[in-house]
């Protein structure tokens, strides 16, 4: 496989982990477990609409902290040139 | 995603990662909401049957997920295309 | 490898996941945390058994809907002939 | 499951595939009964050796879970087969 | 691939699910979920450094056990000679 | 781990699924930050934009959790030396 396969195949990896973390970490966050209706609510809706937003910003704030975090790291194991 | 950069070869190895990651997530929708809904809906076992007040709440409990996850979708496709400009 | 080999590995896991939530689930319901003895005590084991039984027919008619709601979903996408 | 409908080629794929499952399978398990018995019986950081107590309540935990999962294995394939008929 | 190879991915498997398996409990055991500062405190170390060395203790003692099970399951599944 | 066992050809493919494995766990650690980072810092649906207090909480909730594992990375490194003798 060339190296285009796998960074496809694994930015398919990441996508899924955002979607699967934003889906159940919302779910909690509003959406109560009695169930009267099948139907989201008015309230539901909105709740995960904003949920879903701030989900995904608050994600990508800490892709960005963790990469800081890491180079910092390499750059402290780096040989002093 | 931009599969254009991908030559023949890659192209049909994605295909078949994606078919088999399509059949992997409906069974792991499937297994979540079958532990979901049974630990939201089910708390008699005075019985082996299923009562009816508890299969009704597994009907509500499966049908308000579907339309969460289907509406956390679309939200996801407009945020990712918002953040990717 | 042939559809049959890939339908057989399909199988297999969703058997596994089957399994796994019937245990997870059923541990939670009818095992509480506090151990005075390793073997299950007649209240456990009844309990054990009919959780055992429900999940399993619950879990079906979950699968019967999801379907259900796929196939309705299908049709709705189908151009009207 | 009923494999014979499979080539010889595929019997090959499907037992390598089964070998490789049971040995995950059995991590898997190992993994889940240290962490359920560990946050259950282990409360005590004022120590880092496992205490007596802590050390017989996971030894009850293990037992109790294992024999939890076999008698689920037997519900499961009794269970299961009555829904195939 | 041979044996050897085979062997040494599933050590290497079981070495994550040990690591993953500490580091998950010991957060929930030794770190309250309201942040008032990055680094650990004096508490929050001393907790995770006794946290780890029972947990990798605990996890042999459970490795030992399950061996033992499934040993006497095998041999009472033994033909008798 | 020792690896010297392994012929060359074993060697490749271990090299290749320690690859992906590094991946896998950063992918893994990412996910499990977001989640737990989010699920504890952020309380307030009544807008749809992340608050200041709800970031700075973030941030240092992600700070904590690297430098945990970096710890617990040493300390299971020792204790795992310990009992290999």
């Amino acid at each position: 496989m060339s190296q285009n396969a796998l960074m496809a195949e694994q930015e398919m990896e990441a996508m899924t982990l955002l979607f699967n973390g934003m889906v159940d970490t919302c779910y909690k966050k509003c959406i109560p477990g009695h169930y009267r209706e099948g139907d989201l609510t008015k309230g539901e809706a909105v709740c995960l609409d904003r949920c879903a937003a701030k989900y995904i910003d608050l994600s990508e704030k800490i892709g960005r902290q963790m990469t800081e975090i890491q180079n910092t790291l390499a750059a402290s194991q780096m040989p002093s040139q | 995603m931009d599969f254009s950069a991908l030559n023949n070869e890659d192209r049909v190895y994605i295909e078949k990662v994606m078919e088999k990651k399509q059949m992997q997530d409906f069974l792991q929708l499937y297994s979540k909401l079958s532990i979901r809904c049974f630990s939201d809906c089910v708390n008699d076992f005075s019985t082996r049957t299923i009562t009816d007040k508890e299969s009704a709440c597994t009907t509500l409990c499966v049908e308000k997920f579907i339309k969460m996850s289907q509406r956390m979708s679309q939200r996801f496709a407009e945020q990712h295309m918002i953040n990717q400009q």
